[in-house]
């Protein structure tokens, strides 16, 4: 790799433990919400990451934007470890990394016009004369689609898709290099889903950020994901292309996830899966998924596989049976009737 | 005659007119999809038909259940239905849900009210029910309060609440937004059980038509307080013929093929105080011709069992009389 | 400006027959007050021995005074206008100094958690403990008769309510979205609080201010009662309130005039408290 | 019993907690401890406030350091004990007055003991009934001391089987017309008829002292027949009792005056020039009349007209004179230099008012008085001598002569002359002349010549007026206001 | 647990040492208790002698740190105003003082809270209104003026009930019903807002749209939840029980806590005040606790409050 192939974001075994207490009884319980990820993203590459709800894709996100440290691991930034939170490097590395938002009403304060809130970042890094922080608010406005006189709207005022637009152009104001959605479209209508994912892929394109983009809607992901990472329980199961991913899932848990997604004139069956979600709390020994697995086999509940490319088609995923390891079993369901 | 049958059903809070005259009826054991932009008015239809809508808002029209009035009708009359005979699963289980009460009280509140059953009996059917719906360890999990449970399991106990009545007509109401897609999975799955098994007629609300599609034979696509159209699942995709559905249809990412930018219907919903005149999507379509902003269009019938509310809709040539589920 | 102006004045038209009372009576006060130099039909603390306790024109008195005279024989109506500049002045300023010292300590509370939190809630509890008449006392004696410090002493009063509140309100807006997104925007602690969360919070503060408001002014006569309210030659409603007290059944409107202000005014606020909360959401306009 | 029972509102039953007279030196004790407790010697409280036979019967001075008491035979204690001169010996002794006995005296009390007794020297028994005081001194007015409250007769076995002196204070086994049944501190003390009095069954079955605070509390008390009287009536409350025709407002002018004092010490007051120009500027007859309603009198200076040939008829005080005390100003180059006034919240009646008209008096003519409200003495006497300026005080004199007031207040013995409130080159020898002299008219001449200093030429006070203290009762009671605080619930004071 | 209690207990230790000391400090420094206590003509040996009996005449922290030590081996001290224990003299008057407040402090709930349900229930109507002109009212009448009005209505003209004192059980009325008024006031107030604020959520439309009927709902499911924002408003009445009474005694010459408090205050009786308000501090530590209980009865969030703040 040359200085510029370096990768813009690199993220190394990241884990991230949460102590919770319960009640005044003060029982504490460790979260492992991140349990050793490993990721890249280069320039003007999106990384899509999907996964059920609690899996730990925002915390992921969090880590790899430094606005919390990992317990273990590292995340460099365009080569340079990530300084820690609140110190003026990390203040400065703000406008470089950008973070949008699920919910884009809760995450504008609903107080302020939006155009205010859009220039916030350019006055936070005192970026540029006030006439200057006007132009360029102006600029980005009209980048993401918005007009001059949104500006004066507080944000409820907005629509979905515009408001989205709106934590969009805060994001994009400083020019950064890094762009990391949180689910930035599950909270919307689907005819604004649409709005905002071509809004997305067009602005990558034309500014060339590093992306990652957090979803649990395979569609979306694909739409604008050059490359895709399905987590389960805190880990990467799968990571591959795309089509790839969608078509030929390897890992029962991505099959499984490809199989629920919603389709008109649909007629295969479903894979629906058994129990309930996994609770990081208590996450299961060996491979976290078996408990729900349909082909679990003996070797998984002792053995957690490992992120490694399949010998068949180099596709890299963790998994004993999808590597060929063991034989698929048969036994997961009835073990939980 | 239709097991619920509405009516012209109109409803206004102060001088927003939220829902604009709608009309559609529900047979024993149909399973009716309700989709639509945020905001058209689907959950206010259901609750303005069982009366559980706040007093400033003005409704009007007919609701008919079994041929009994519900609009204005008695608490008498009202409490009954209410989950007896029409059940409604909330869109939001974390705030639909009594904080303070455990979910097993809950449920067992709707047993003694419909099916008369109190003390262990109660208990032992909240269980089942909680079973049902796939709660692990339902016997525990029914003495947890709602904040104890995660988002599913809060939509779950939603269901399981709602079953409980037994009802005939199960209104759920965006039951999988909050839920990510393994889980709704499930729980489509579970409501198409349910209807196999007991014979419960369906409504599913929803702004997905993915979602809809998989689970309801007739699909109802409304519009800022109308239904724009109407039709068997199969000819909605085979066949949108308004505007609005093929916007609806367009907007999904494909799951195959070449990736192109999607084709997103621009701008929004009308606010309900400011509706323009002539058709409500006219600024948004891109089909719209110059009468649409002027006349309201009422319901063609495009074939059989399909109707829309377009102006550039084209009846079926099949002079075929105006079925019983008129549009307004 | 001028749109914001016209803005208010729109919306003033709109308000509800009652706010439109409240409204207009809290606006004439807020002009009393500031008037209350050329108003004055004479000094308040000039005395007319010879014409004690006479009664206002209502019980029969005559137009030289109005409302009365007190058992000095100074003019009620205009001891009536002056302490309605000294009371709007104490519950004015010890209102917002406890809202500032409160929503301050509150937010410091809420920002680092912890061991300073748990000293903020100490003081809180410190302050809830002390009965008041010691506090009051505390300034008096070390202070003396300085408006100021008394204003400032029933600020201190109240702060530890917007502590609470301030501090509650700030741990859950720190949980929403907003706060994340400016937080990890890279924005100073300053700026997340006073430009975002203060603002957020703001309705509710200002409906408890309301309410602070005439409890202040209770407060005050409660002191007055006991002999370490506002102190002469000054004089405030509560001051002729609790110095009235005593010609309940000789010369009522003493008393009366003042207590008549202090109720409505209490009235009015309240209605436009509630009103605010309302009216301050930009989401419900 | 048919004997009515009588309920008092007062505004304070005791200062101190105690029916002890040597640690309750008030106006408020003296209002209740006549009922229960009776010094050897008697007052006629509402005729002429001479003394009169009462334990004593008669008093005789031997010489000049010496008083021969002779007790009557037939008095009991309220436990049934005969009073014998044993008891009087121990009232005037170590246990209860002087420390030193088997009993621990508080401090507080000794030294009360001392001033009110200053040359005490020793009681000697003669016989059961008989007893000899004698002083270290001459002192003319040794039979008035015995007479005051701090003589009241206690009961010595009682006394030293209570064994503490605080415990005993609040329970005294005296020998008055009444019994104490109950004290609660701050709220109420009830008496009881104690039959076996010697001077015959007293009048009433039971009579209260209930405290009550609020002035309009104490009327309405007595309006809606709870109390039978309410003191402390402020004189513009008169009209509001009686306007009710069941009801009646008693007393008058009583011998104790108000008057506000300056101190030297303060650099602007230290001119005498500035301090007359107060003095003119004090407009009395106006606040008489005007808060008073007329009902007190202004005294010529700080002399009562019972002190006999010593009162000087021709004593004049300054005069209201604005434009004289204009002139006084700018002879002393006065500039507008603030002089602080320390009041106290009502501690005397009408006092706020007062100090409000005075104000605008002294502004009127110049003067920048600040006036400053605190909460207690402590705080009036607080800080450095020259932070000190103006403050209000009243005296009272309970003998015929001043030789005790003056001297006692303003000689060189006293508390301000010695922490430099006010002092005097000429004045201090001639008040050491008046206590110890025995030369009549040469007091009479010195007493003149003091009053013209200290009030006058070099003025440390302003007369006011005589204080007054008034009554509310239900009309139908016949019952007669002392000229003091003291209320005379004895059978000679009340008739149906 | 035991973590809560502990950082519990350490923050009431140290809130109730700073009020502690913050009263020693006021009361010694404002005004001379020797003079105070002896008065203005006592003789400076006389009020010597009472500064060394009480030890005033030592260095003022040499005093603070004795009285904290007596303090802490459980002895307040005597009242310097007759040498009696201060904590018996204080206890002597808790009776009288809850004989008004407890009363009072019912009435407040048992009016306060009904009223301001019914007003929440007929919001807008003409009793809404009423209960709330009643209401703030009440909460801005100074409590002196109320009670001498109904002194004047009922013991002088009507001459039902005695105006003051504390002869017999219809002496407390008048001043019951004046403390409660203010307070049923602003509980009414809270009370409303809070059912209004519940009944505007979407558990009270599940409940109906289960079958319930309304008076159902509004019992079952509304009550509950609004009583947790009200507890709160109790907790804060709870704690002032006992010196709120200040005014209220006075006018009524009640003998209780409240008077005494302003007796002993202006007598710069320190160790008096001092147990005075070290009860009022653990009343209101105790009350913070009952508090706590009650959230935790009504409130199910606050027995396993899981933090997991989602930033
Ligand atoms: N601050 C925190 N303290 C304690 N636990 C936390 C915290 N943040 C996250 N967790 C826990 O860590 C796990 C992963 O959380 P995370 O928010 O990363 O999931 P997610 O995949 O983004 O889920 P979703 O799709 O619901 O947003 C969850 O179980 C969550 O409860
Ligand atoms: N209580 C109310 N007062 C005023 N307007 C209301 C009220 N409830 C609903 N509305 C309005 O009525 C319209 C229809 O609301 P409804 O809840 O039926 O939408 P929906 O189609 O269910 O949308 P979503 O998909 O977001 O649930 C909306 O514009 C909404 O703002
Ligand atoms: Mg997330
Ligand atoms: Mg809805």
């Amino acid at each position: 790799m040359t200085a510029s192939q370096m990768p813009l974001l690199s993220a190394q075994d990241l884990a991230r433990t949460y102590s919770i207490r319960r009640g005044m009884a003060g029982r504490v319980t460790n979260v492992r919400a991140v349990d050793g990820v490993t990721l890249t993203i280069a320039r003007g590459e999106t990384l899509g990451l999907v996964g059920e709800s609690g899996c730990g894709k925002s915390t992921t996100a969090r880590l790899v934007l430094g606005i919390e440290r990992p317990d273990e691991g590292q995340v460099r930034f365009d080569g340079a470890p990530m300084p820690g939170s609140g110190s003026p490097g990390w203040a400065a590395l703000r406008k470089r990394m950008q973070l949008v938002f699920q919910d884009p009403l809760s995450a504008l304060d609903r107080r302020l016009p939006v155009g205010l809130q859009i220039r916030e970042p350019l006055e936070i890094h005192r970026m540029g004369t006030p006439a200057e922080q006007n132009a360029r608010v102006a600029e980005v406005m009209e980048e993401v689609g918005l007009q001059p006189h949104h500006a004066d709207r507080h944000p409820h005022a907005l629509s979905g898709g515009q408001r989205q637009r709106a934590v969009i152009a805060r994001a994009l104001v400083t020019q950064p290099d890094l762009l990391v959605c949180d689910e930035p479209i599950s909270a919307l209508d689907v005819s604004i889903q649409a709005q905002v994912m071509n809004l997305l892929v067009e602005l990558q394109e034309r500014l060339g950020m590093g992306m990652l983009f957090v979803s649990h809607d395979l569609r979306a992901v694909r739409q604008i994901s050059h490359r895709v990472a399905v987590m389960y329980l805190g880990r990467i199961v799968e990571e591959g292309a795309p089509d790839e991913i969608l078509h030929a899932p390897a890992h029962p848990y991505s099959q499984a996830l490809v199989s629920a997604i919603p389709h008109p004139g649909k007629t295969a069956r479903r894979i629906v899966l058994q129990g309930d979600p996994p609770n990081p709390a208590d996450r299961p020994p060996g491979c976290a998924f078996h408990p729900r697995c349909p082909v679990t086999a003996m070797r998984c509940r002792t053995e957690t596989p490992l992120l490694k490319p399949r010998p068949s088609d180099g596709r890299r995923v963790a998994c004993h049976v999808a590597q060929g390891e063991v034989a698929p079993g048969h036994v997961g369901q009835l073990e939980l009737s | 005659m239709a097991f619920v049958q509405i009516r012209d059903m109109s409803v206004a809070f102060g001088s927003a007119p939220a829902l604009r005259g709608i009309s559609l009826s529900v047979e024993r054991g149909e399973a009716l999809g309700l989709v639509g932009e945020s905001g058209c008015g689907k959950s206010i239809t259901w609750l303005a038909a069982l009366g559980l809508l706040p007093r400033s808002a003005k409704v009007g029209g007919s609701v008919l259940l079994d041929g009994v009035e519900l609009i204005g009708a008695s608490p008498s009359v009202l409490e009954p239905v209410r989950g007896g005979r029409i059940a409604m699963i909330f869109q939001d289980p974390a705030s639909s849900l009594n904080p303070v009460h455990r979910i097993g009280h809950q449920i067992a509140e709707a047993l003694a009210l419909h099916r008369g059953l109190t003390g262990a009996p109660a208990r032992a059917e909240v269980i089942r029910l909680l079973d049902q719906v796939g709660i692990p360890d339902a016997k525990t999990r029914a003495n947890a309060y709602p904040h104890e449970l995660s988002g599913g399991q809060n939509q779950r106990v939603m269901i399981a609440m709602a079953l409980a009545g037994e009802p005939e007509l199960l209104v759920a109401d965006e039951p999988t937004t909050a839920l990510d897609v393994t889980i709704q999975a499930q729980i489509l799955d579970l409501l198409g059980t349910i209807r196999r098994d007991t014979g419960m007629g369906l409504v599913l609300i929803s702004h997905d038509l993915g979602v809809v599609s998989e689970t309801c034979s007739r699909i109802a696509v409304m519009y800022a307080g109308r239904i724009v159209e109407q039709a068997e699942s199969a000819a909605i995709f085979a066949n949108p013929s308004h505007p609005y559905t093929r916007g609806l249809l367009g907007a999904m990412p494909p799951i195959s093929g070449p990736r192109q930018k999607l084709v997103s219907i621009p701008g929004s919903v009308p606010e309900a105080s400011r509706m323009p005149q002539g058709c409500a999507f006219a600024p948004r379509c891109s089909e719209a011709i110059a009468d649409c902003t002027r006349v309201d269009p009422a319901a063609v019938t495009v074939e059989a069992n399909h109707l829309a509310a377009c102006i550039r809709a084209t009846p079926a040539k099949t002079g075929t009389r105006t079925p019983e589920r008129v549009l307004a | 400006m001028a749109v914001r102006a016209q803005a208010l004045l729109a919306q003033f038209g709109k308000l509800p027959v009652l706010m439109l009372i409240a409204v207009t009576w809290l606006g004439f006060m807020l002009a009393v007050a500031i008037l209350a130099d050329l108003i004055t039909p004479y000094p308040y603390t000039q005395m007319d021995l010879h014409n004690r306790l006479s009664s206002p024109v209502f019980m029969g008195g005559d137009w030289a005074h109005p409302l009365g005279t007190d058992e000095l024989g100074r003019d009620v109506l205009s001891r009536l206008i002056a302490s309605i500049r000294m009371s709007l002045l104490i519950a004015f300023g010890a209102t917002i100094i406890g809202a500032v010292i409160g929503v301050t300590l509150g937010f410091v509370a809420a920002h680092f958690r912890g061991f300073i939190e748990q000293i903020v809630l100490a003081l809180v509890d410190f302050s809830a403990a002390i009965p008041f008449l010691v506090l009051a006392l505390a300034v008096l004696a070390f202070f003396g008769n300085s408006i100021v410090l008394f204003v400032c002493l029933l600020g201190l009063h109240a702060w530890e309510r917007y502590a609470r509140i301030a501090r509650g309100l700030a741990i859950s807006g720190n949980a929403q979205g907003y706060s994340a997104a400016v937080h990890q925007l890279g924005a100073s602690p300053l700026r997340l609080y006073g430009r975002h969360i203060l603002p957020n919070i703001a309705s509710t503060l200002i409906v408890s201010m309301t309410l602070a408001f005439p409890e202040i002014i209770l407060l005050e006569s409660g002191l007055s009662f006991l002999g370490l309210g506002v102190q002469p030659p000054n004089t405030s409603l509560g001051n002729m309130v609790g110095f009235g007290r005593e010609y309940l059944s000789s010369a009522p409107w003493i008393m009366l005039a003042p207590a008549f202000v202090i109720t409505i005014t209490a009235l009015c606020i309240s209605l436009v408290g509630d009103g605010l909360r309302d009216k301050l959401d930009p989401t419900l306009t | 019993d048919d004997r009515p029972e009588v309920t008092v509102a007062v505004q304070k039953v005791s200062n101190s907690n105690t029916l002890e007279m040597l640690s309750e030196q008030s106006n408020v004790g003296a209002r209740i401890y006549t009922s229960y407790a009776e010094p050897l010697i008697g007052t006629d409280w509402v005729g002429d406030m001479s003394l009169k036979p009462s334990i004593a019967t008669s008093w005789n001075r031997i010489d000049d350091y010496t008083i021969e008491v002779e007790l009557r035979d037939d008095v009991k204690f309220h436990n049934g004990d005969l009073l014998t001169a044993e008891d009087v010996a121990f009232t005037f002794g170590p246990d209860r007055m002087w420390g030193g006995g088997t009993i621990e005296v508080p401090e507080a009390v000794i030294a009360a003991s001392r001033r009110s007794l200053p040359a005490f020297d020793r009681v000697e028994i003669l016989s059961p009934t008989k007893v000899r005081f004698h002083n270290s001194i001459i002192d003319p007015v040794l039979e008035g001391r015995l007479a005051s409250a701090i003589g009241m007769v206690v009961n010595k076995r009682a006394f030293l089987e209570t064994g503490d002196w605080m415990t005993w204070a609040r329970m005294p086994i005296t020998t008055g017309p009444y019994r104490i049944a109950d004290f609660q501190a701050d709220s109420v003390l009830s008496l009881e008829a104690f039959d076996d009095h010697w001077d015959g069954r007293p009048p009433l079955s039971k009579l209260r002292f209930v405290e009550t605070p609020e002035t309009a509390s104490r009327i309405n008390l007595l309006r809606s027949g709870g109390a039978d009287f309410a003191c402390d009536i402020p004189p513009d409350q008169i009209a509001t009792v009686e306007a009710d025709s069941r009801f009646e407002v008693v007393g008058g002018p009583i011998n104790n005056s108000r008057y506000t004092i300056f101190n030297k010490s303060h650099p602007v007051l230290a001119n005498p020039l500035i301090r007359q120009a107060l003095t003119h500027s004090v407009d009395r007859d106006l606040i008489v009349e005007a808060l008073w309603g007329g009902r007190t009198t202004v005294p010529r200076g700080l002399q009562w007209e019972f002190y006999g040939d010593f009162y000087i008829a021709d004593h004049e005080n300054p005069a209201y004179d604005p434009d004289k005390a204009r002139a006084l100003l700018a002879e002393a180059g006065y500039a507008g230099e603030a002089i602080p006034y320390r009041v106290l919240n009502d501690y005397y009646t009408n006092q706020t008012s007062t100090a409000q008209i005075n104000t605008e008096n002294w502004r009127a003519v110049g003067l920048n008085v600040e006036l400053q409200m605190v909460e207690n003495w402590g705080q009036i006497s607080e800080g450095e001598p020259a932070t000190r300026g103006i403050h209000d005080w009243s005296a009272a004199a309970s003998l015929p002569d001043p030789c005790v007031q003056m001297p006692g207040s303003w000689g060189p013995t006293s508390n301000g002359w010695r922490n430099g409130q006010w002092t005097n080159e000429e004045f201090g020898p001639l008040s050491n002349e008046l206590e110890t002299s025995t030369d009549k008219a040469r007091r009479i001449a010195i007493w003149r010549r003091m009053l013209q200093i200290i009030e006058i030429e070099d003025p440390a006070y302003v007369v006011l007026h005589r204080n007054a203290s008034f009554t509310a009762k239900r009309k139908d009671i016949q019952w007669t206001a002392a000229q003091s605080f003291v209320m005379d619930f004895s059978r000679h004071n009340w008739g149906a | 647990m035991l973590h809560y209690l502990g950082t519990r207990l350490l923050r009431a230790t140290v809130s109730v040492v700073m009020v502690v000391t913050f009263v020693f400090i006021v009361l010694r420094m404002s005004g001379d208790p020797a003079v105070v206590i002896m008065g203005a003509d006592a003789p400076p040996e006389a009020v010597d002698a009472f500064r060394t009996a009480w030890g005033l005449d030592q260095p003022i922290w040499v005093q603070y740190l004795s009285f904290f030590k007596a303090i802490f081996s459980g002895d307040l001290g005597q009242s310097m105003r007759d040498g009696r224990d201060a904590v018996a003299v204080v206890l002597e008057r808790v009776p009288s003082t809850l004989a008004l407040t407890v009363p009072a402090f019912l009435l407040n709930v048992g009016i306060g809270i009904p009223a301001g349900v019914y007003a929440a229930l007929h919001r807008n109507t003409a009793i809404d209104r009423f209960v709330m002109v009643m209401a703030v009212t009440g909460f801005a009448m100074p409590s002196f003026i109320l009670a001498m009005l109904l002194v004047l209505v009922f013991s002088v003209n009507l001459g039902w009930l005695p105006s003051a004192g504390q002869d017999s059980w219809l002496n407390a009325i008048l001043p019951i019903v004046t403390m409660g008024f203010g307070g049923a006031a602003l509980l009414a107030r809270f009370t409303r807002s809070a059912m209004l604020e519940v009944l505007g959520q979407s558990y009270i439309r599940t409940a109906s749209a289960k079958g319930l009927s309304w008076s159902a709902v509004v019992w079952r499911h509304a009550l509950q939840n609004a009583a947790i924002p009200t507890v709160t408003i109790i907790g804060f009445m709870l704690g002032g029980l006992v010196a709120g009474a200040v005014v209220v005694e006075s006018v009524f010459s009640w003998p209780g806590v409240g008077r005494l408090l302003v007796v002993s205050v202006s007598n710069r009786d320190l160790a008096v005040v001092q147990a005075i308000v070290l009860m009022i501090a653990l009343t209101m530590v105790a009350a913070n606790f009952v508090v706590d209980i009650l959230y935790g009865l009504l409130d199910p969030k606050m027995q396993s409050q899981t933090r997991a703040a989602r930033a």
